[in-house]
């Protein structure tokens, strides 16, 4: 899966981020992390010795997420205390692994979900939501101005990420579902961060105590609303239902969430994920990469959120 | 002949799909190999749909049919969107167009409108993710077992 | 559309190929299944051979072009046992009566048969064993490696 | 492979066969042995302990074997003092396995080929064909009668399996070629017990010594320069040329091989396995059993061997 030209790349690449010289031993990539290729590597590095990083690896687009508001955000918020992987380079290029990645830190944990290490993540998923953006150092996200953008720069943002990957003539549900949205796109009062990803699978912990919030490819400003609905929709489904979930935030963290409003941000969140999976699709017929989870994700994976939306709202 | 009967397609996929879920998959170490294992009988299971039919051709028709009740419809209510939408050549182009004019002047034409074209195009959905199931589970089983 | 364009089948067959060898085979623990891994290559391989022409109708149509050629040089020598192979309506049926007649009756006319017939049916081999390549090469690394 | 029904068959057919009760452990199926399934089956016996026993199961009658005769001809020949495995049990129905099978001691070693092993290995072949048949308890095989029976009765043994395992009509090469062997049979002086698939890769050796000769299913009477000629051409080929064979076996175990009676045995050896390869072809398209060792051995494998004969008789 990494040649032997690229393992040399990426041992003068980690051993000059380093700034001393590593050899890479064993390189697995994981089976989690469908948008990025994720590797965790060995390295044995000279004045360090042994230590583990994660590789994490653009695909053609895939999902239409890139690394460089990525690390960015990772490193502005590991600088505000929260519970972010360090990490340790970026390489925009496709020189050496034909893809642009960026290497972070290996945290120790699992993503598999408990009930334990829900509230520790609950907590800094609303901490994220409370950071005044004006008190922190990311000024590379788009601001929503008006009181709807909030909503409807992310219906344009999946609308341009569905379109400019679609192999082929447009899907009419998703052309439908995007009206609504935008028909129907909420206010919002202040723009905070948003992860864009949350829920159970998407964050590290052991012993109940969380290690690290991962994946802020779709981090961005706008509605903390929509990351509430991301975790209770699309990750957290098997763990509780909607009415429990309502009912645990807002014992948790205080947060009221309105029933109509949690609607349109499902909504917009399995939109976004038709949007996203459909760019599989593309790669995969246009043979950029032909992994059969591109397959999977551009037709049976897209197909299901589509499914759900129409069902939701059309 | 040499070989006068060739080994008939169906029955090489069906070989491997067998032998990819029985021989193969429980044998792989490591999750991300054995992920690609489980995906791959599902991207076989699709092909032989694939090649059992022109899906393409069958949900082009299905929808240009649908787009013909859709022009007596629209027949009593000459709006310009309608009218625009229906001379696109593709069928999924005129579809999406249609659908997107329904969801801004809403009423009573866009909802037989709607009423017409929905259930083909939930249709179609339904017998892809059939197709597609092994896909779906492979990827279902990895996401629960995500660590 | 759901999805107007259904991805093609020589994409996922090449998926599945490229997958098997680089990502799945590489990582199977125990011969007989890493055997398998191994073997499906190939099997894919030749299903994609399969599916862009209809081998067995080529095969048919060369086989009995050479027949109608055989037919001329018998004409010739009008021994019963060239007329009836000939009457045979399968040209495999047919093309095995006549070279067995030949490796009976030798003479001039034998030898001008065995040479119109060998060449198609030795074109057809080779044929059949490059787009088998795959399988050929997987069971002759397990021989050797057999243990 | 194996189900946990035909897990809990084999036990108990292991226990009656073994006279006390067995469980059964790990059974992992070789990658050798194409005609037959071959699994190594760890046994925990009650009395006797921990062993390893080989199943080895018949396949829909692919390559045209079957075990019966196997069976009785292994076990004669451990009774004269030859390396044999020790058969234990002999299954003949369909019952526990879906197939007939046998089970024999495991016996340690390696099959891979090494030159020290090979003196003790033709010695031990030449010993084979040295038995007199009067004196030892085969009776179950059929007796050449005329000179040239023991060519023609593999001719036409051969030709009826290719025949009865076709799938579609017949090959005119192979049909040509079961003709020449007819009209070109020799004639042999002593019908002799033939091992039917001798050479590197089908004996057990470890250190050089001779543990075991393998794969008895092919056995019969003939003339035992059938033998020399399957060792030197089909299985003995990439490890020395005709020439440096024929001089090795005149040197090691004084057999003087006339080089146009090798052509014509070496070309029965190649028809027979065009016969038998093509039965796996048939059990493919007719979906008894969808392994792809099959089609290979099916295409390519019989169309190797087909070349070749065409190219040596032809």
């Amino acid at each position: 899966m990494i040649s032997q030209e690229q393992v040399r790349g990426l041992e003068a690449h980690l051993s000059s981020a380093l700034g001393e010289p590593c050899t890479l031993g064993r390189t697995d990539r994981m089976s989690m992390g469908q948008s990025r290729a994720m590797y965790i590597a060995e390295l044995e590095c000279e004045r360090s010795g042994r230590r583990k990083v994660v590789v994490r690896v653009e695909q053609w687009g895939l999902l239409g997420g890139e690394s460089r508001d990525e690390v960015r955000v990772m490193r502005a918020l590991r600088g505000e205390g929260l519970p972010v992987a360090e990490v340790i380079s970026y390489e925009p290029s496709c020189e050496i692994l034909g893809q642009p990645f960026f290497v972070m830190e290996f945290v120790e944990g699992t993503s598999v979900f408990t009930r334990e290490s829900l509230d520790p993540y609950v907590d800094s998923l609303a901490r994220l939501h409370r950071l005044e953006l004006s008190a922190i150092d990311i000024d590379f996200f788009e601001m929503p101005k008006g009181p709807r953008d909030s909503a409807l720069l992310q219906v344009e943002r999946w609308y341009d990420v569905y379109r400019s990957g679609l192999a082929g003539e447009p899907s009419p549900l998703v052309e439908e579902a995007a009206q609504w949205l935008r028909n129907n796109a909420p206010e919002t009062e202040q723009p905070r961060l948003v992860h864009g990803d949350p829920g159970p699978g998407n964050y590290l912990h052991e012993g109940g105590e969380l290690r690290a919030l991962v994946d802020w490819e779709f981090t961005h400003l706008g509605d903390p609303e929509e990351d509430w609905a991301y975790l209770i929709a699309m990750r957290g489904m098997g763990v509780m239902t909607e009415d429990a979930w309502v009912a645990y935030l807002a014992d948790q963290v205080g947060i009221e969430l309105d029933r109509d409003r949690l609607a349109y941000w499902i909504a917009l969140n399995l939109y976004k994920g038709a949007c996203i999976d459909q760019t599989a699709l593309g790669i995969f017929i246009r043979r950029e990469y032909l992994a059969p989870n591109l397959l999977a994700i551009g037709t049976c994976i897209h197909l299901s959120a589509l499914k759900r939306l129409a069902d939701t709202v059309l | 002949m040499t070989l006068p009967v060739a080994p008939d397609v169906e029955t090489i996929l069906d070989s491997c799909i067998e032998t990819l879920r029985d021989v193969v998959a429980p044998s792989v170490e490591g999750d991300w190999p054995r992920y690609n294992a489980e995906l791959m009988v599902g991207s076989l299971e699709y092909v032989k749909h694939l090649l059992r039919e022109d899906i393409d051709a069958s949900r082009r028709e299905e929808l240009s049919r649908a787009l013909d009740q859709v022009k007596e419809i629209v027949a009593a209510d000459p709006a310009p969107e309608w009218a625009e939408a229906l001379q696109e050549e593709s069928p999924f182009e005129a579809a999406s167009r249609l659908l997107v004019a329904c969801q801004n002047s809403g009423g009573e034409v866009a909802e037989r409108i709607r009423a017409t074209l929905h259930p083909v195009l939930h249709a179609q959905i339904d017998a892809e993710m059939a197709r597609t199931m092994g896909l779906f589970s492979a990827f279902a089983r990895n996401m629960v077992g995500a660590k």
